[in-house]
């Protein structure tokens, strides 16, 4: 189910580069600009992939970690782990 | 009257531009001469307008509004926004074709279409990576055709379809006369920010391969609609190699390349479709 | 099942707005009463949402990105910007029907339409000042369809047709049972910004009105896309009438209220269409 | 013929009061920001509503003249005017 604040948080982020320099200085702040739900925004804080994946389109989610400064070889990790890396498992079995 | 000279598609993985530098030397030489081969055939049939089909990677469109499609019709369009496509493709600017891309519009609404319209595009990684590897003049005038390949719900198969005869028809109504050739860019199989994550999907790939091969709109887009759904998330952006095959006429193409590219996360794909005679 | 249970039009001139408080007592009356009737029929047919037919004035969207239709999907929306409007009408937010409005564009996709989506629209006057003045409740869900009315070029009046059938569509195929009216806004001549500003076509108006209540689609279709040109801009959004008029199955409406009015530079149409019988 | 950038100044500045506000206090030092020619400079310092017509979107000039307070019929007496007057004329003989 999209959302929609964090989606624009993460739209902004890619599109403002004072923006995104101004959310590795003071993460909360920059979400205290947004209508972010309490729960999403642990998920923000706690770098957690799993929570955020289904809140918002794919690509703004890796552009995200990108900004955060997560090794890709970590992100795509986080993302395997998703459902117990079911989906992972399900690809490698064909 | 103008001409429809060529049509092509080529993958556009960023991973391309962010580390072309620094990927392995033979990874690299094999994406190298594939660009190289799509961009000697584009220059062999002397194109005035390359209408690019390719996705928006976040750049110019958000949820608040996201077109199936959008057609470029300005005359000055803007160069790539990211910062490791400003490092290769150094073009603030890019030529915009109006007069044809107006063309394009007007034959659309007259035709039981309705995309929007955008007199000015930021044009991304998606559209810049294969025009500069395959070494396309950038003083090339371009109409962009931006599809919806990452939000659902996106335009069907069946659609895009439409989309190329649409294409065709307006290249072949315009006044003047004028040499075009269509660029798609995008796919194959892909997977990005999701819990497949590097997946390539190669028996996709292949399939889908022999399904352009073959031509067949129907084969084709049964297919795709059934298989879309069940391989990484960036094969959809071969929903621009559809609009393509039917602006070509639907006779099928010629595969340039094909080869997993793990390197830059793509099943890296060049290819050339072949044209009915005129 | 949903069910479509009523289906209305009226005019929505900013100045009805801007400059009620000072306008001619008469006058005023005449526009309240027909706003009032609309009000009153819409609230007699119970909806539980509302499709608002309406065009964008430049508030959600700019010629970068201007869709021909675009669909509001999102489950809130924005209240109306305009600071004459935030007067009468201060609602910050609206609320949206997201699972319909979901159902409309996954529909319109389905059926060879492109249209653009939203999932959260500034709602200008053009939507607010019918649902103020006819009193629609502010709880009610909408579903927001914008229609480009103002910038050419524009959808044909043939496909706004099509997308009054297909809207029809989406409703006898949503699952759930959903009584859904459709309020199309604007009209009828007026003429904003150009050399001719301020005229109020009245011919023109009396010929529509007349093809409307005959219902046939193709002699409107043929009148329309013939004296649109001719008349003053702001007549354009006739195609929000047009989408309600194919909606209701093209058998005519009732007029409720026609004068030109020129204090608020419009030709004042208030219209409910005849419903086949199910 | 379409221009984009006087396109792009009139659509901010419906959008944004406070750019509203700076325009009204130093209409050059906003126009400095966007792309605008010589020619169409000129026609802004003039209020010059017939040249700055075919530019722009007919709703844009109408909102771009209410934030540079013009009355509404002084407006649309220079509308009435262009191409001396043959658009108001040709209305008024049917
Ligand atoms: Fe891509
Ligand atoms: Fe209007």
């Amino acid at each position: 189910m999209t959302d929609y604040w964090l989606s624009k948080m993460f739209f902004d982020l890619q599109h403002d580069p004072e923006l995104a320099k101004a959310y590795c200085a003071d993460m909360a702040a920059v979400i205290d600009r947004y209508p972010v739900k309490p729960e999403v925004r642990k998920a923000l804080a706690d770098d957690d992939v799993g929570t955020l994946s289904p809140l918002v389109n794919a690509y703004l989610l890796r552009f995200y970690f990108q900004v955060r400064g997560m090794p890709e070889a970590e992100f795509i990790a986080r993302l395997h782990a998703i459902d117990g890396g079911r989906a992972k498992e399900q690809v490698a079995h064909g | 009257m103008a001409e429809l000279i060529g049509v092509f598609a080529a993958s556009h993985g960023p991973i391309i531009a962010r580390d072309w530098e620094t990927m392995p030397r033979d990874h690299r030489d094999k994406l190298a001469a594939a660009f190289d081969e799509i961009g000697r055939r584009l220059r062999a049939c002397r194109p005035d307008v390359l209408v690019v089909v390719s996705p928006d990677h976040w750049v110019n469109f958000f949820i608040n509004n996201l077109p199936a499609i959008c057609i470029g019709i300005g005359d000055e369009h803007d160069g790539p926004p990211e910062p490791f496509m400003k490092k290769v493709y150094p073009h603030e600017t890019l030529k915009g074709h109006a007069a044809f891309g107006r063309h394009v519009i007007e034959t659309a609404l007259d035709n039981e279409f309705e995309p929007a319209l955008s007199h000015r595009l930021r044009l991304d990684h998606g559209t810049c990576i294969p025009l500069w590897r395959a070494g396309v003049d950038p003083e090339m005038p371009l109409v962009p055709i931006l599809v919806n390949d990452l939000e659902a719900p996106m335009p069907s198969i069946k659609r895009c379809f439409a989309w190329g005869r649409l294409l065709r028809r307006a290249i072949e109504s315009y006044p003047e006369p004028l040499r075009v050739a269509v660029l798609a860019t995008g796919g194959l199989s892909h997977s990005i920010g999701e819990a497949t994550m590097g997946w390539i999907d190669e028996k996709f790939d292949h399939a889908c391969i022999k399904h352009f091969e073959n031509g067949q709109e129907r084969q084709l887009d049964t297919f795709l609609t059934t298989e879309l759904d069940r391989t990484g998330n960036g094969a959809h952006e071969i929903r621009d190699w559809v609009v393509a095959h039917a602006a070509a006429g639907s006779t099928g193409f010629e595969l340039i390349d094909y080869f997993p590219s793990p390197a830059t996360l793509v099943g890296a794909g060049f290819a050339s479709w072949r044209l009915p005679a005129t």
